[in-house]
C-alpha cells in the first residue's frame, strides 16, 4: 500500500480497538498449552507458569480462564458452571467475556459441551473423554494449610515429605473425632503428589478417580497449573479407622426434580422458615426435571 | 567376636563460607582458630572420623563453638556436610551422597535426635501424641488407633501420664518437654540416638531424672547414642567412649574414664581441671 | 593370664608448664590364672597407677600389658583399640577402688545387681536375689536396699562397692585398696568372698592396707621401687 | 426463598453495569476528557502505570477515568491490556545516571555536585486546602504561567547528567561493592511476567517485582521495618525525578535508536554497615520505578535493603513474604474473590459441623471418641 | 539541553499537527508501506546502582515500516501512535536514500521543530533551575 492511499483510509489509521482471538496473545497461548502438557506428564504436579493478567479479577478465575483461552478453538462448544449454576453471576460473567472473544457456542448441558469450566463444582454426569473441565483454583497448595512458605512447601513435594498434612488431619481427630475439612479435601495423585482439588465438595472428589476425562487446574493469582490425566488414580487421604466421607444428605432430595443422589443447596423458605434441598447442579436438574431434553 | 559398628564417618567436614584451598590447613587447635586466615570460611567440622558400636555410648564433649553441634547436625542431615562420609551398618554406601528423599528415610527408619532446644524436635502447638505419631505416619502407619497405642505406651515410657496424650507440649514443662521430645525420637525403634545437649537449662533435679531416663532406656532398649554435651558430668554418667572437640576438630578420643583420669592433650586437661 | 613387661607411666601436665612426673619405670611381673598378685610400696610409689594402667583408665607410656582374653585371645591391653578395652571390661576384667564411684539414685540392690544383669544376662529378679544375700553377707540391713548409697556411711558404701565387683565372676578383678575403711569383721567376710573368687578361677592384682587380707589371699608380692622421680620438662 | 445461585444472573449483572455507568454520569457536569485526566490529574497517572506495570500515559488516564478514580481497578485494566498485546521487544539497559532531571535531593549531604534541585514537590507545603481553586479557569492559568516566565532569569541550564551521590562513597570504598545475597541473576534477567516467581528470586526478578509492586502495599512493609520490626535506618543517598531515554537497536541499521522517554524516579538509601566484605561498609538499597512516585521509589529501596538482612526474622526482611504479597492486582483480586458465592464450599463445611456436632453428642468430649 | 538531539527524539516530541504537515510534505505515491502501524509492548531494561539489569516495566509503543527509492524505513515510537509511527519510518528511510532536495527539506523541518522544542524545554529548565538551592542563601535568610 502506498501512503496517500493508506492516508486516505481514515479508518486504518484509527487507534488499535480489536482484541485478538481468545483475547491472549499467542505466545502466551503457546506458553500455556505447554505447561498443560507437563502437568498432563506429571499428575498432580503444580507447574508454574506465567499468569497473564485478565479483564476480570485475579481470584475471580483467571487460572481457568487462561487455560481454557489457550485451547479452546472456534469449534468449541462451552459450559461455565459456578456453584453447579450456569446461571451463577461469575459463570455469567466468564462465559460473556469467552463468547466475547472467541465467538464459540455456550450450552448449559453438559454432555454437549467439549470444554467445560467450573468453579467449586464437578458436574453430576459422568463425563467422558472428548470432554474438558477446566477447574479454577484460588490456593493450588494442598500443603498450605500446614506451612506458609512456598520455598517449603516445594521442598516437601519434592521429597514427598507429606507428614505433616497427615498429621494435621491426625490432629483434627483428635480435637473433633471427624475430619474437619470441608470442601477442598486433599488427594494423592497416582501414589505421588498431595494435590488440591479446588474447592470441591467432598462428593464430587471419587469423580477424580480414573475417570474418562481429563481435568486441568489452573490458578491465576498463584500462577499453577496442574492436571489429573484420565484413568489416574485419586485418592482421598484418610486413615485406616478414620475413612474419608462424602457430603450427607440422608432424607433429602431435590425440591425440583426429587433426586435424592446429586449434590444439594440447602436453602432456608422464606415463608415457612422450613430447610428445603435443590439441586446444586443446575444443568443436571433442568434435564431430570424435563425441562430440556 | 567382634560387632560391626552402626555408623562409621570419614573425614566429615563442614565449612561454612566458600572456602578455600588451605582452609582446613590453616585452622584447628594447632592454630587456636576455625576461621581461614585466607578467605575468612570458618571450619565447623575438620576431618572427624569415628566409628559407633552397637549398644555403645559415644561422648562428644568441647566449648561451645568447638563444632559438636555441628557435626551431631551432620550425622542427623540437618546440614549438609562439605566434604566427607557417612556409612550405615555393613552399607558399603556413603549416605551422604544419597537424595534427599533417601535421608530422610533413613533418617526416620534409623535414627533419633533431641535436641538441647526442644522447639526444634517439637511442634509446640501440636498433641505430644500427634508429635510422636509425625514419625510413625512418616514410617507409613495409617492407623490412629495403633498411632496412639504406640504413643502412649512411649509416653508411659518416658513417664509422661498417659492422659496428657491429647495436649500440646507447648503445655508442658522443660523436662517434660524433653521427655516427649525423647518419646518422638524412640518412636521408630531407632538403631541410633543423638542428645544434643539434652539437659542444658533444665534445672538440676529435672536434669537428673532426665540423665535417668536416658541410661534407663539405652539400657533396655540397647540404642547406640551420641551424647553431645560441654558438660563432663553428663558425659561421664552416659558415656563410655569420649571425643574431646576444640575448634573443630578432635582432639583427643578414648574411653571417657581414661580421658576423665588421664587427658593426655593440654585442651582435655584443661577442660577437666576447670571442670572437676 | 596377665604378663606385664616393661611398663612405665608418665604424665605430661601441659597446664602445669609441661611438668612430667615419671610415676613409675620398668614393671614387669606376670600371674596365671587364678594366682592373686599384691602390689606394696610406700605411698606416691604408683601401685594405684599400675592398676588403672592395667584397666585401661590410665594410658602406659611404655611396655606392654599382655592379657589372656576370652573373646580376643592374647590381648595387649596397653595398645588394644577402645572398643576391644570395652569389652573385656564388660565381660572379663573388674576393677573395683577405695571409694564408691556409682550412678547417684540408683538403688544399693540394683547397684550390686546391675552386673549380673549386663554381664551374667540374668533377669533383674535373680540377680536382685543375689545382690540381697550378698549385701545381707556383708551386714548391710535389709531396709538399707532400696536406698540410694550416697547417704550410706563409708564403711557401707565400701561393702557395696565390694559386693558390686565380686557378684559376677570377672576373669581379672583389679582391687585398689576396697577394704580400707572396714572393720575387722567386714575384713573378714571380704576375706572370704575373694578366697571363693579365687577358688572360681579369677587371677586378682590388689593394694591392701591390712596384713590379713595380705598374708591370707595373696600368692605373690610385688615391691614397688622406693622413690619417684619428679623433675620440671627443659 | 433464599440468596442462591439461580438463574436471571446474566440479566442482573448487565444491569449492574448498567447503573455503574450511569453512576458515573449522572451528575451532569461537563464530561472529563482523558486528556484532562493525563496532564491534570498526573500524580494518578504515574502512580497507575508503575502499578499496571504498563508506561501507556493516554491509557491510564483513559483508565482512571473508566474507573472512576479508583487506582487499583485502573492499574488492574492496564494489566488486563497488556495481555492482549504482543511484545516487540527489549530496550537496551539504560543506567539512570544519563537522566534529565526536574527534582533531585540527598539526605545524606548537603551539598552534592550538581546541586540540590528540589523541583515541583509538595514536600514544604503546607496541607491546607486552596480554596482558590475552586476559581481555577483558562484566564487565571494562563496570568499565572505569564507571571512565573515573566523575567526569568537565565540561571544557566542544569547538567544533562548527574553523578550520583553514592559515588562519592564508593571511590573511597565505603560502599559494599554487590548487593548483599542476591546478586547477579546467573542466566540473565529474570521477567516475572514471562517466568513464574520462584524462591529464593534472584536480584533483577526482585526489582522488578517491586517495581511493579503497589505503592501502598510497599509502603506498609517498609514502615514495618522503618519502625522496628526490622532494623533499616535509611538515609536517603538520592532521590531523583526525571526523564530517562528508552533506547533499542534499529533493526537496520543496529544504530542506536531513541524511541522516546520515560518518567522515573530513583531512590537510594544507605543502611546500617557489614564487615562481609572485609572491612565495614555502608549496604545500599535501591528504588526505581515508573512517573513521579516517590513513596514507591523510597519504600522499595528500603525493602531492597531489608530483603538483603542475613536470617530473616521480620516479614519485610523475608523475600517471599515481601514479594508474594506486594501485587496490588493479586491482592485486589484475591480479596475480591471473597464476594463471589461460596455455597457449595459452605454447604461441605456445614456438613462437617454437623457431623461433627453429632459425634461429639454421641461420646461426649471428641477426644473420648477415639479412645474407643 | 536539547541541542544534540536526535531525528526520533524529535519527532517523539513534535506536535500532532506538526507530524501531519511532514507527512505531507512527503511524495506519498512514492512510498510504500511494508508494515503498517502496530501497537505492542517494548520491555524497558535498566540498570540499578550495582549494574545489575532488570526489567522495569513495559510501554505502549506503535511500530512501523515503509520503504522508499528501495530504501527501508523503520520506526518505533511510544503510545498508540500510528501517524507518527508513519512520520517517523518515512523519515528514516528518506534520510537513508539518495534524494538530496528531500532529504534537506526533512532535515529544515526537523531542525525548525526541534528549535521549538528546544525553547520550550529551555524555559521549563529553567523553573527547575531555579529549584535549586544555595546553601550560602539559605543560611543569610
Amino acid at each position: 500500500m502506498k501512503l496517500d492511499n493508506y492516508m486516505k483510509r481514515k479508518e486504518s489509521r484509527q487507534k488499535a480497538v480489536e482484541y485478538n482471538f481468545a483475547f491472549l496473545d499467542e505466545s502466551a497461548k503457546k506458553e500455556i498449552r505447554r505447561k498443560i502438557l507437563k502437568a498432563v506428564a506429571v499428575p498432580g504436579y503444580q507447574v508454574p507458569f506465567a499468569s497473564r493478567e485478565l479483564p476480570i479479577a485475579k481470584g475471580w478465575g483467571t487460572g481457568g480462564l487462561q487455560i481454557t483461552l489457550s485451547i479452546i478453538g472456534s469449534g468449541d462448544v462451552l459450559k461455565v458452571i459456578d456453584q453447579g449454576c450456569d446461571g451463577s453471576v461469575n459463570a455469567v460473567n466468564i462465559k460473556k467475556f469467552i463468547g466475547r472473544v472467541t465467538g464459540v457456542k455456550t450450552t448449559t448441558v453438559t454432555r454437549e459441551a467439549t470444554i467445560i469450566q467450573t468453579r467449586h463444582r464437578i458436574p453430576e454426569e459422568r463425563m467422558s473423554e472428548d470432554q474438558i473441565l477446566v477447574l479454577q483454583v484460588p490456593f493450588p497448595e494442598a500443603l498450605r494449610m500446614v506451612e506458609p512458605s512456598e520455598l517449603e512447601t516445594r521442598r516437601m513435594h519434592g521429597e514427598a515429605d507429606y507428614s505433616r498434612m497427615w498429621l494435621y488431619l491426625y490432629e483434627d481427630i483428635v480435637r473433633y473425632s471427624e475430619i474437619s475439612i470441608g470442601a477442598r479435601y486433599p488427594v494423592t495423585v497416582n501414589g505421588r503428589y498431595i494435590m488440591d482439588p479446588s474447592p470441591i465438595p467432598r462428593w464430587d472428589i471419587p469423580k477424580l478417580n480414573m475417570a474418562d476425562t481429563i481435568y486441568i487446574f489452573g490458578a491465576g493469582r498463584e500462577k499453577r497449573i496442574y492436571a489429573v490425566p484420565p484413568h489416574t488414580k485419586v485418592e482421598p487421604l484418610e486413615f485406616e479407622d478414620f475413612k474419608f466421607r462424602v457430603e450427607d444428605f440422608t432424607g433429602a432430595a431435590c425440591r425440583r426434580c426429587g433426586s435424592a443422589d446429586t449434590f444439594l443447596d440447602e436453602i432456608i423458605d422464606e415463608v415457612s422458615g422450613r430447610r428445603i434441598y435443590q439441586c446444586s447442579d443446575t444443568g443436571q436438574c433442568d434435564l431430570s426435571n424435563g425441562k430440556i431434553s | 567376636m567382634m560387632s560391626l559398628p552402626v555408623m562409621k564417618a570419614e573425614g566429615l567436614t563442614k565449612i561454612y563460607g566458600i572456602g578455600c584451598p588451605v582452609c582446613r590447613e590453616s585452622t584447628g587447635p594447632g592454630y587456636e582458630t576455625n576461621i581461614c586466615r585466607e578467605c575468612g570460611a570458618v571450619v565447623a567440622c575438620g576431618d572427624i572420623s569415628f566409628e559407633l558400636y552397637p549398644d555403645e555410648v559415644l561422648g562428644i564433649v568441647g566449648e561451645s563453638g568447638s563444632g559438636k553441634s555441628t557435626l551431631v547436625k551432620l550425622l542427623y542431615f540437618d546440614s549438609e556436610a562439605t566434604h566427607g562420609a557417612i556409612y550405615i551398618n555393613d552399607s558399603a554406601d556413603n549416605v551422604l551422597s544419597l537424595s534427599p528423599f533417601q535421608k530422610r528415610r533413613i533418617r526416620n527408619s534409623r535414627m533419633g535426635m533431641v535436641y538441647q532446644n526442644p522447639h526444634y524436635g517439637l511442634r509446640m502447638e501440636v498433641t505430644s501424641g500427634g508429635n510422636i505419631s509425625e514419625r510413625l505416619i512418616m514410617a507409613g502407619w495409617r492407623n490412629i488407633a495403633a498411632m496412639r497405642a504406640r504413643a502412649s505406651y512411649l509416653l508411659r515410657k518416658t513417664e509422661i501420664p498417659v492422659l496428657r496424650i491429647d495436649e500440646p507440649p507447648a503445655n508442658f514443662s522443660g523436662g517434660e518437654q524433653q521427655r516427649v521430645q525423647i518419646s518422638k525420637a524412640l518412636s521408630n525403634n531407632p538403631s541410633i540416638l543423638f542428645l544434643d545437649e539434652v539437659t542444658t537449662g533444665l534445672d538440676l533435679s529435672v536434669q537428673a531424672r532426665v540423665l535417668d531416663l536416658i541410661r534407663a532406656l539405652q539400657s533396655n532398649l540397647h540404642l547406640s547414642v551420641i551424647v553431645v554435651s560441654h558438660d563432663l558430668g553428663v558425659i561421664r554418667l552416659l558415656t563410655t567412649r569420649t571425643m574431646v572437640m576444640k575448634y573443630g576438630r578432635v582432639v583427643e578420643s578414648g574411653l571417657t574414664d581414661q580421658i576423665l583420669e588421664d587427658p593426655q592433650h593440654h585442651y582435655t586437661q584443661l577442660l577437666v581441671s576447670s571442670q572437676l | 593370664m596377665l604378663r606385664v613387661e616393661n611398663l612405665s607411666k608418665t604424665f605430661n601436665i601441659h597446664i602445669l608448664d609441661n611438668k612430667v612426673i615419671n610415676a613409675f619405670c620398668d614393671v614387669s611381673f606376670h600371674l596365671k590364672r587364678g594366682e592373686f598378685l599384691g602390689l606394696s610400696g610406700p605411698s606416691g610409689s604408683g601401685k594405684s597407677t599400675i592398676l588403672k594402667c592395667i584397666y585401661r583408665a590410665y594410658l602406659s607410656s611404655g611396655g606392654n600389658i599382655w592379657f589372656d582374653s576370652a573373646e580376643y585371645g592374647k590381648l595387649n591391653i596397653a595398645t588394644a583399640p577402645n572398643h576391644a578395652i570395652l569389652n573385656i571390661r564388660r565381660r572379663e576384667v573388674g576393677y573395683v577402688s577405695q571409694f564408691l564411684k556409682v550412678i547417684p539414685r540408683v538403688p544399693a540392690i540394683d547397684i550390686v545387681a546391675e552386673p549380673l544383669v549386663t554381664k551374667s544376662r540374668l533377669s533383674l529378679d535373680k540377680a536382685r536375689t543375689r545382690a540381697g544375700e550378698l549385701l545381707e553377707r556383708l551386714d548391710i540391713p535389709p531396709y538399707l536396699f532400696d536406698a540410694y548409697p550416697c547417704s550410706f556411711s563409708g564403711g557401707e558404701q565400701q561393702r557395696v562397692n565390694i559386693a558390686r565387683a565380686v557378684i559376677w565372676t570377672p576373669r581379672l578383678l583389679l582391687l585398689d585398696e576396697p577394704t580400707a575403711s572396714l572393720d575387722k569383721d567386714s575384713i573378714a567376710v571380704v576375706t572370704d568372698l575373694l578366697k571363693e573368687l579365687k577358688y572360681e578361677g579369677t587371677t586378682m592384682i590388689g593394694i591392701f592396707h591390712d596384713r590379713i587380707i595380705i598374708d591370707s589371699v595373696t600368692d605373690k608380692k610385688y615391691e614397688m621401687n622406693q622413690g619417684v622421680t619428679v623433675h620440671a620438662a627443659q | 426463598m433464599g440468596y442462591v445461585a439461580v438463574k436471571g444472573g446474566t440479566e442482573a449483572i448487565e444491569n449492574a453495569a448498567k447503573l455503574l455507568y450511569y453512576e458515573r454520569i449522572k451528575g451532569g457536569t461537563r464530561p472529563l476528557k482523558a486528556d484532562q485526566i493525563r496532564e491534570q490529574l498526573y500524580l494518578a497517572v504515574d502512580r497507575v502505570m508503575g502499578e499496571g506495570s504498563l508506561y501507556a500515559p493516554d491509557l491510564a488516564a483513559l483508565a482512571i477515568k473508566q474507573s472512576a478514580g479508583d487506582t487499583f481497578e485502573a492499574s488492574f485494566m492496564l494489566r488486563a491490556y497488556r495481555a492482549t498485546k504482543p511484545r516487540v521487544g527489549y530496550s537496551i539497559p539504560q543506567a539512570t545516571t544519563e537522566i534529565k532531571v526536574v527534582r533531585r535531593i540527598s539526605a545524606a549531604f548537603k551539598d552534592i555536585p550538581g546541586g540540590q534541585i528540589l523541583g515541583p514537590t509538595s514536600d514544604y507545603t503546607l496541607r491546607l486546602l486552596d480554596f482558590e481553586l475552586l476559581n481555577d479557569n483558562q484566564k487565571t492559568r494562563k496570568s499565572y504561567i505569564n507571571n512565573l516566565f515573566k523575567g526569568l532569569r537565565d540561571v544557566g541550564p542544569l547538567p544533562e547528567s548527574f553523578p550520583r551521590v553514592i559515588e562519592i562513597m564508593r571511590k573511597e570504598g565505603l560502599l559494599t561493592e554487590r548487593a548483599g545475597n542476591s546478586g547477579l541473576d546467573i542466566s540473565g534477567i529474570y521477567d516475572v511476567t514471562r517466568q513464574s516467581l520462584t524462591f529464593p528470586a534472584g536480584r533483577s526478578a526482585t526489582l522488578q517485582s517491586m517495581a511493579r509492586g503497589e505503592t501502598g502495599g510497599l509502603l506498609l512493609l517498609a514502615y514495618s521495618n522503618m519502625r522496628g520490626y526490622g532494623d533499616i535506618h535509611p538515609t536517603v543517598g538520592e532521590l531523583r525525578v526525571g526523564y530517562v531515554p528508552v533506547r533499542i537497536k534499529h533493526p537496520y541499521t543496529s544504530e542506536l535508536y531513541t524511541v522516546g522517554e520515560v518518567k522515573i524516579t530513583e531512590a537510594e538509601v544507605i543502611a546500617k554497615f557489614t564487615a562481609n566484605d572485609g572491612s565495614p561498609k555502608f549496604t545500599l538499597g535501591y528504588g526505581l520505578c515508573f512517573g513521579h512516585n516517590e513513596t514507591k521509589a523510597i519504600s522499595m529501596a528500603i525493602l531492597d535493603r531489608a530483603m538483603q538482612t542475613e536470617g530473616k526474622r521480620m516479614p519485610s526482611e523475608d523475600q517471599e513474604f515481601v514479594l508474594s504479597h506486594i501485587d496490588g492486582i493479586d491482592a485486589l483480586g484475591f480479596c475480591a474473590h471473597w464476594k463471589l458465592p461460596h455455597y457449595v464450599t459452605f454447604q461441605s463445611d456445614l456438613d462437617r459441623l454437623r457431623k461433627t456436632r453429632e459425634s461429639d453428642n454421641l461420646c461426649g468430649r471428641g477426644k473420648a471418641g477415639i479412645e474407643k | 539541553m536539547a541541542d544534540g538531539m536526535d531525528n526520533q527524539s524529535i519527532i517523539a516530541k513534535m506536535d500532532d499537527r506538526s507530524i501531519e504537515r511532514l507527512i505531507c510534505l512527503m511524495p506519498a505515491n512514492e512510498i510504500d508501506i511494508v508494515k503498517t502501524p502496530e501497537t505492542g509492548l517494548l520491555m524497558m531494561a535498566v540498570k540499578d546502582s550495582f549494574d545489575v539489569e532488570f526489567y522495569l516495566g513495559e510501554i505502549l509503543v506503535t511500530e512501523a515500516e515503509v520503504r522508499y527509492n528501495g530504501k527501508k524505513g523503520y520506526s518505533m515510537v511510544m503510545g498508540d501512535e500510528p501517524e507518527r509511527a508513519i512520520a517517523a519510518a518515512v523519515v528514516d528511510a528518506v534520510l537513508g536514500s539518495d534524494n538530496k532536495k528531500l532529504k534537506m527539506t526533512v532535515n529544515r523541518v526537523l531542525a525548525s521543530c526541534m528549535k521549538r522544542v528546544n525553547k520550550n524545554e529551555k524555559q521549563q529548565g529553567k523553573l527547575t533551575a531555579r529549584t535549586k538551592v544555595s546553601f550560602e542563601t539559605m543560611r543569610k535568610g
